[in-house]
């Protein structure tokens, strides 16, 4: 029995919406292959999801209630960092295992107290400084440009991380910052800061907005006489992107978990099947969601019954995992994964692999 | 009491103009008016009196149709009990409620001009207006003050001119003598003779009962939402049973 | 010797209208006053003006040789003014005995944290206060009434609690705005000796407001006429009822004392 | 005396298992950790029926004086007195949250009450944003990101004893002079001021009486979850707090008390339902207002609520008037 | 020089949207002096039925627009009779709070139909013109004239004509209305219909300007317009459009010309003193109480 809390209502409704339907997909695929064998049985794996109002205590609340009441095995979820982080450390109270699919900020996984890894706390994606340092460094080596602004939602997490990383990155190799500027979640207007931006003149505009916000920046950008391109973070990487945003983020880069043209058969084989079942091409939520449980299932199959303690160890000794979002395994004594990034371009309405990017 | 005699015999005075029957009226388990009949003849002062929470208000507030109530009330001959209070109004019934209800926010001409809601007559308007005006200069020169701040005695006027702007067959008055100088009272009181003898009926609540009675053509006399006493407003002025109760 | 209370040349305007003008008053410890004009005259301005609703424009107000202009009304209040309103403004949601304990609020001797906290006198104050109030509840036969909501009181009780809660300020001047309106004669010949009462058993000074002339004739012992804001006559009741600029703005021609007059001769 | 006895011991029942529980697991982590976020609910909702029930005006910046209450509280012990520091430490960072609050407060009210109904609403709601925003731009407490760190130190006893601490200090204040103070502020500003109801300072000590509670509640929430964020603290906290009261009943402790536990109950037990629950909710707050506008216990209390010496000590006979 | 033009223009469109969005507050208030807390969803199904218009039954600008704000329309008439219309005579608060229920579920209802964000297609060119470093849209242009025309409209229809005469008799006393003849029930649903329709017009210009649109996002904007509203003076309609544009100009400017990080931070600082300088907003009164 694996539990999922996600931001099923809330601000964030689409997380939570591609967080559930990856995973009910998952958890089929098992399933319908006859289930899981761990240690000799058969499982058939039994899902739980519970809504946490993207709002912190009900994360905490949720995660208790899978660990308690349910007795999970173990818990997928929160995305946010907002719910991750009071999650974690439940999860970590009741010593079962969690991976977050989609939380970047890097105390997820950290004791704050104790300065230590938590030990029961994994996340599928890479940390939001990876990102801010990945993402400057391309500007200044492969794009070759020199003056950067950001924008940026002053109120959540990671895009303010990365933001601070990237400014620092980018202004010590000697790179020149024009304009910083921030809006707050639920803003729609951003004039006064594009044109702001507009003002300093940069050569690219970094925007490490959620896929939602960034059709609304770009057109307004453009309505505002603004030519650069702009540069995305992870979170840019749903399909969705390039329906809402209507041709208006053509040519723009991004970073990125994985590329779909150049994926692995593992990641067109979830693709077309996420395709066939939702009608939709799946986000990085889900497919990080997806990968979340590879892993476990993965892990589970190295046990010799379902507990959640052996669970924990076969995980953290995972060696190699091959996933949609490329290959991974977790850091030594952490619950972080030694990943990659990829940076991908927008053409002709889709996205591109464009170059590879290592920490 | 005898010239208003004399005029309401040249207008028909055995048409029925309001009939109630069998009134009641019930606030959640308290019922404040128990089963009340009378008429009003065409052109007729009518007085009702009666103590403090004897249910005057509430019967007028039930034929103006912002209670609830069973019974009947017909008027005219037609039974309004269904009817929505602005139906009744453009049927020709105004009430000049109790405590005046000027409304605070609207000048004079404002709370005047809201009375012709139903009216779509613009020159009779006008007419109508002027009329109003004739009956108490005061308003007229306080058009634009607005009707919150004005003192007692003018917001009773304008009660009752608003009241008169609907152009009503029936006015019923919740009190309108409550508050005011005795010279305003006398006042009130002949203007309100003189709306009657232009042919508007009254059907007058006062607390002042005397005044009230010897005024008014005919009388019930209310306790506890029961009928006790009807009469000519003489007859009751001298009733014992009311000298005692309204005379101390 | 000061006057016990004394209104000095008191003036005051809303906009460009003046409500109050030169207006003078004194009133020595226990009479009982009365303040009538027409409607409009500035009589419930002269109430808000005394008891700091209004500040006075000009002129000063003294009281037991205090100087009551720029005073808040709960500071006056305080120093033993109290009143009743035209339209009565009991708190209609709290109990009739809560009513009558707010007015004690003054004179309650503990402390924010005593009160929090249930310590040291806050339950002898209490039970003082809750003694206290009952004992004014149960002058006014008020007291079987004393859980009730004061909105669920039939009108005249309602008017009673109000003079009650004035009485349980403490107050030694008292001023009633209107107390008869809304009263028929009979209930209104209750009302006088009822303050006549209370008068005596509070040891009162009351200055009061009223339209129903018998009132004002039957127990007041010197009456002011203002119209327009203006002083137009003082003196005694019958004084008044002669003065041919009081019948003129006031009390109409063929005045009786009451206000029973025969309309139906006059038309 | 009899009702105290039954009163002292059930609060002696309630300390007895809000140790025992979590000693012997009686009940599993999650039922636990929802009890201990119904006694935070019950703070918060008690809090803010003092302004908006028993004062009367409407603030909508409660989770405003939560999140100054969490954060001074959170700070104390994770950075000014590091862990192993005695035993005092915590609740001592609770009350120094509460003060913080209060004081807070005061700075609020102060210019606030010169308006009233719905224009305090907005100052209170404009306060709301501003702490929020302001948190946001503080490095020190992590900005965004929000503070992490901090010690589980709300365990259900100490829970326990700040719920029923702060209720019965509500509970005392609004039966006090000062209280009755604040009610007739309520019915009738005007008159209780000429009743000598020094109005402005009734209204001050009221608003700072609940911020007070609301900085309480915010310290113990910021223990119990170990983590905080100024998004935590947003509108919708308000609007949850604004639920609890209203389903409960204005101008009714033991209505808060109903009211957030409720909330809270409801909120878990509808879970299977996805996102209907979120759709349910509202429904049947709705559904209530329709059908008891004041909520469930609006404007009357549990009659053993009320303080044995604010009853009135009637004559044996009551005689008709 | 430039630059300034170009954020008070960016500050123009914002706050028309504001101001139109706080009329919708004003409205209602005005008559129930009740805070319809629901009135930022409702312009959030403006937005959304401007999406279905344009999606679903392709309809062109004219016709959508009315379909918005005809659709918000109905939708306010019915919130007002089946959850306003019985809290007549209950407390205030009940239906403010009352309010604030439907408001949320109208939310979670738009949800549970689309979790995902949606991309409403543009129903007017964007032509765009420079003019001497100020870049101004035809899209902008159209917020704006529309929103002053809704907003002349509005002013003209409340202090002009009966039915405003109607409207503020209302809020004085209801009861004391339906005495003189007012069909009080018909203004009130009335007076919601113009209120839910202006919510409506306002979600659709902003769905055409912003054109991303979730179930959500009536929220943050309903507070700010709620917040408007009360600046000018709630209740009063010119003041709605002041408060408004003054709080479109704030934000806008604030963070043009200090750090934006700090927008939101100085931008309510400066609302609450103008509240604690104004205390019933810039142009409101309290009302005139006698004692
Ligand atoms: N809204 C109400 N709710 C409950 N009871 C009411 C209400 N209005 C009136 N009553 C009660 O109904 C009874 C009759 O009231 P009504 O106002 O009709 O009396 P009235 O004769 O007009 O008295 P008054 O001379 O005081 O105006 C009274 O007992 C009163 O308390
Ligand atoms: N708050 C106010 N704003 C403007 N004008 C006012 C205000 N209060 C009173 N007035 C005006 O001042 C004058 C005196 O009013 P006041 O209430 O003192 O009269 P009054 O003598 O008590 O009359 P009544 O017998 O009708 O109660 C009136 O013309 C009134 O309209
Ligand atoms: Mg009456
Ligand atoms: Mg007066």
């Amino acid at each position: 029995k694996i539990g999922v809390v996600a931001e099923l209502t809330g601000d964030m409704p689409a997380v939570g919406a591609s967080c559930k339907q990856a995973a009910l997909m998952a958890v089929d695929e098992v399933n319908n292959a006859g289930g899981l064998k761990v240690g000799g049985s058969t499982y058939t794996v039994d899902l739980e999801i519970e809504d946490n109002a993207a709002k912190a205590d009900q994360s905490a609340l949720a995660a208790q209630k899978l660990i308690a009441q349910d007795r999970v095995l173990a818990i997928i979820g929160p995305n946010a960092s907002l719910g991750a982080v009071p999650a974690s450390a439940i999860a970590e109270g009741g010593r079962t295992v969690m991976i977050t699919p989609w939380s970047t900020n890097p105390k997820t996984t950290r004791d704050m107290r104790t300065g230590r890894p938590k030990r029961y706390v994994f996340r599928a994606c890479y940390t939001d400084t990876f990102e801010g340092h990945v993402l400057a460094m391309f500007i200044l080596n492969q794009l070759k440009l020199k003056r950067a602004a950001v924008l940026y939602d002053v109120a959540s997490e990671a895009p303010t991380s990365q933001s601070e990383l990237f400014r620092r990155i980018f202004t010590e190799k000697g790179g020149v910052m024009t304009a910083f500027e921030t809006y707050t979640t639920g803003d729609r207007d951003f004039s006064a800061q594009l044109t702001k931006i507009k003002e300093s003149n940069p050569d690219i505009i970094f925007l490490p907005s959620y896929y939602n916000d960034v059709p609304l920046v770009v057109t307004q950008a453009k309505r505002l006489g603004v030519t650069v391109p702009f540069l995305g973070s992870d979170a840019w990487s749903s399909p969705e992107l390039i329906t809402l945003s209507q041709g208006t983020v053509e040519g723009y880069y991004f970073a990125n978990h994985y590329a779909a043209d150049i994926a692995t058969p593992a990641a067109q084989a979830f693709i077309q099947a996420y395709k066939a079942r939702y009608k939709a091409l799946p986000d990085d939520v889900a497919a990080l969601t997806y990968d979340a449980f590879g892993l476990l299932f993965q892990a589970l199959k190295q046990v010799d019954k379902p507990e959640r303690e052996a669970l924990r160890n076969a995980l953290s000794s995972i060696s190699r995992y091959e996933g949609v979002t490329g290959n991974m395994r977790f850091q030594e004594g952490s619950g972080d994964p030694i990943k990659s990034a990829v940076i991908l371009q927008v053409k002709n309405g889709r996205f591109v692999w464009f170059a590879n990017a290592n920490p | 009491m005898t010239s208003n005699s004399q005029i309401n015999k040249s207008t028909r005075l055995t048409d029925i103009l309001l009939e109630v029957r069998d009134l009641r009226v019930r606030y959640g388990h308290i019922e404040a008016v128990q089963g009340i009949s009378f008429k009003i003849l065409a052109g007729e002062i009518v007085a009702l009196v009666g103590a403090n929470g004897a249910g005057k208000s509430s019967i007028l507030r039930a034929i103006s149709g912002i209670l609830p109530f069973g019974g009947e009330v017909l008027f005219e001959g037609q039974p309004i009990q269904r009817l929505g209070s602005a139906a009744i109004v453009a049927l020709g019934i105004a009430q000049v409620p109790e405590g005046r209800g000027i409304f605070g926010t609207l000048t004079v001409k404002e709370n005047l001009r809201l009375a012709t809601w139903n009216r779509r007559d613009r020159r009779a308007i006008t007419a109508n207006l002027r009329h109003v005006f004739d009956l108490f200069p005061r308003l007229a020169e306080r058009q634009r003050q607005l009707g919150g701040t004005l003192s007692g005695g003018e917001q009773q006027m304008l009660a009752i001119a608003r009241a008169l702007m609907t152009r009503a067959k029936l006015l019923l008055l919740d009190e309108p003598s409550m508050g005011l100088a005795p010279m305003l009272v006398h006042e009130i009181f002949r203007i309100l003779k003189d709306i009657n003898r232009t042919g508007t009926s009254l059907l007058l609540v006062e607390q002042n009962a005397l005044m009230a009675l010897k005024a008014a053509s005919r009388g019930y006399v209310l306790e506890t939402g029961r009928i006790v006493l009807h009469g000519t407003g003489r007859e009751l002025a001298d009733h014992p049973r009311v000298k005692e109760a309204y005379l101390g | 010797m000061k006057p016990w209370f004394q209104a000095n040349n008191v003036g005051h305007h809303f906009g460009g209208l003046s409500a109050i003008s030169g207006f003078n008053l004194e009133l020595r410890s226990g009479e009982l006053v009365g303040l009538i004009g027409p409607n409009g005259a500035g009589k419930t301005t002269v109430f808000n003006l005394i008891t700091g609703v209004y500040r006075a424009a000009e002129g000063s107000i003294r009281f037991q040789g205090r100087e009551l202009t720029g005073l808040t009304p709960w500071i006056i209040s305080g120093l033993g003014i109290a009143r009743t309103f035209q339209n009565i403004r009991i708190f209609k949601q709290l109990s009739v005995l809560d009513n009558v304990r707010i007015a004690h609020y003054r004179r309650t001797h503990y402390s924010l944290a005593e009160a929090l906290l249930h310590l040291g006198r806050y339950r002898r104050e209490e039970r003082r206060l809750t003694r206290a109030a009952m004992e004014i509840l149960r002058l006014l036969h008020l007291e079987s009434y004393a859980d009730e909501t004061a909105d669920s009181l039939p009108y005249g009780l309602q008017r009673r609690l109000e003079i009650g809660r004035a009485l349980a300020t403490g107050a030694s001047l008292l001023l009633l705005d209107e107390p008869a309106a809304g009263m028929n004669p009979s209930e209104v010949g209750q009302l006088m000796e009822f303050i006549g009462w209370i008068r005596g058993q509070f040891n009162l000074t009351i200055l009061l407001i009223e339209h129903q002339m018998r009132l004002v004739t039957g127990i007041c012992e010197r009456v002011l006429v203002l119209d327009f804001g203006v002083t137009i006559a003082e003196g005694r009741p019958n004084e008044i009822q002669n003065n041919p600029q009081v019948l003129e703005a006031y009390l109409g021609q063929a005045e009786d004392g009451g206000q029973m007059t025969d309309d139906g001769r006059q038309t | 005396m009899n009702r105290h006895w039954t009163i002292g011991l059930l609060l002696l029942a309630g300390a007895a298992l809000s140790w025992a529980i979590p000693r012997y697991e009686l009940l599993n982590p999650y039922l636990q950790a929802t009890l201990m976020y119904l006694g935070i609910n019950i703070i918060l909702a008690t809090s803010l029926n003092l302004i908006n029930g028993y004062l009367g005006e409407f603030s909508v910046g409660h989770a405003g004086f939560m999140a100054v209450g969490a954060y001074a509280s959170a700070i104390l012990t994770v950075m000014l007195l590091p862990v192993g520091a005695a035993a005092w430490r915590f609740p001592l960072a609770i009350m120094a949250g509460g003060c913080a609050a209060a004081l807070t407060g005061l700075v609020v009210a102060i210019p606030a009450f010169r308006t009233r109904g719905d224009y305090l609403a907005i100052v209170t709601l404009a306060f709301a944003m501003i702490v929020k925003s302001a948190l946001e731009n503080i490095n020190a407490v992590g900005g965004p990101r929000g503070l992490l760190g901090i010690e589980g130190l709300s365990t259900m006893p100490w829970i326990f004893a700040w719920t029923v601490l702060s209720v019965w200090v509500i509970r005392n204040f609004v039966y006090s002079n000062p209280g009755r103070g604040v009610l007739a502020i309520r019915e009738d500003e005007v008159a209780a001021e000429l009743m000598g109801v020094n109005t402005r300072r009734v209204k001050i000590r009221a608003f700072m009486i609940a911020s007070f509670f609301a900085g309480v509640a915010g310290g113990l929430f910021a223990h119990l979850l170990q983590f905080i964020s100024p998004r935590i603290f947003d509108i919708t906290k308000t609007t949850d707090i604004l639920v609890m009261v209203y389903l409960g009943g204005v101008g009714s402790i033991g209505g808060s008390i109903v009211g957030a536990s409720m909330f809270t109950v409801l909120q878990e037990c509808l879970r299977p339902l996805g996102v209907w629950r979120m759709v349910i909710m509202p429904l049947l707050l709705v559904l209530l207002m329709l059908f008891r506008p004041r909520g469930i216990m609006g404007l009357r209390d549990f009659p053993w609520f009320r303080p044995s010496v604010e009853c009135p000590q009637r004559p044996p006979e009551t005689h008709p008037s | 020089m430039a630059y300034l033009f170009q954020q008070i223009l960016n500050a123009l469109q914002l706050g028309s949207i504001y101001a139109l969005i706080a009329l919708g507050y004003t409205m209602v208030y005005g008559i129930m002096t009740m805070i319809n807390f629901a009135h930022g969803d409702i312009f959030m199904v403006g937005a959304f039925l401007c999406f279905v218009a344009a999606t679903v039954l392709g309809l062109s600008f004219i016709p959508a627009l009315l379909f918005s704000m005809l659709g918000c329309a109905l939708l306010g008439v019915v919130i007002e009779r089946l959850a306003y219309k019985p809290l007549r005579e209950a407390p205030r608060v009940s239906a403010v709070i009352t309010a604030l229920g439907v408001g949320l579920m109208l939310e979670h209802l738009t949800l549970v139909f689309s979790p995902y964000p949606r991309h409403v297609p543009a129903l007017w060119s964007s032509a765009s013109w420079h003019v001497g470093g100020v870049t101004l849209s035809s899209l902008q242009v159209l917020i704006i004239v529309l929103s002053v025309l809704l907003m002349v409209f509005l002013d003209w229809l409340v202090r002009r004509t009966m039915l405003g005469l109607a409207i503020r008799a209302i809020s004085w006393d209801r009861t004391v209305a339906a005495i003189m003849g007012v069909p009080v029930d018909a203004v009130i649903s009335l007076t919601f219909a113009i209120g839910a329709s202006l919510g409506g017009a306002a979600g659709f210009l902003y769905a055409l300007a912003y054109p991303v649109i979730d179930p959500y996002m009536g929220v943050i904007v309903g507070w700010k317009a709620f917040i408007a509203a009360v600046v000018g003076g709630i209740g009063n309609i010119r003041g709605a459009m002041l408060g408004g544009f003054i709080l479109g100009a704030v934000e806008i400017l604030v963070a043009a010309f200090l750090p934006s990080t700090y927008r939101d931070l100085i931008a309510f600082a400066l609302l609450f003193i103008l509240l604690i300088c104004k205390p019933y907003g810039i142009l409101g009164q309290p009302r005139p109480q006698k004692v």
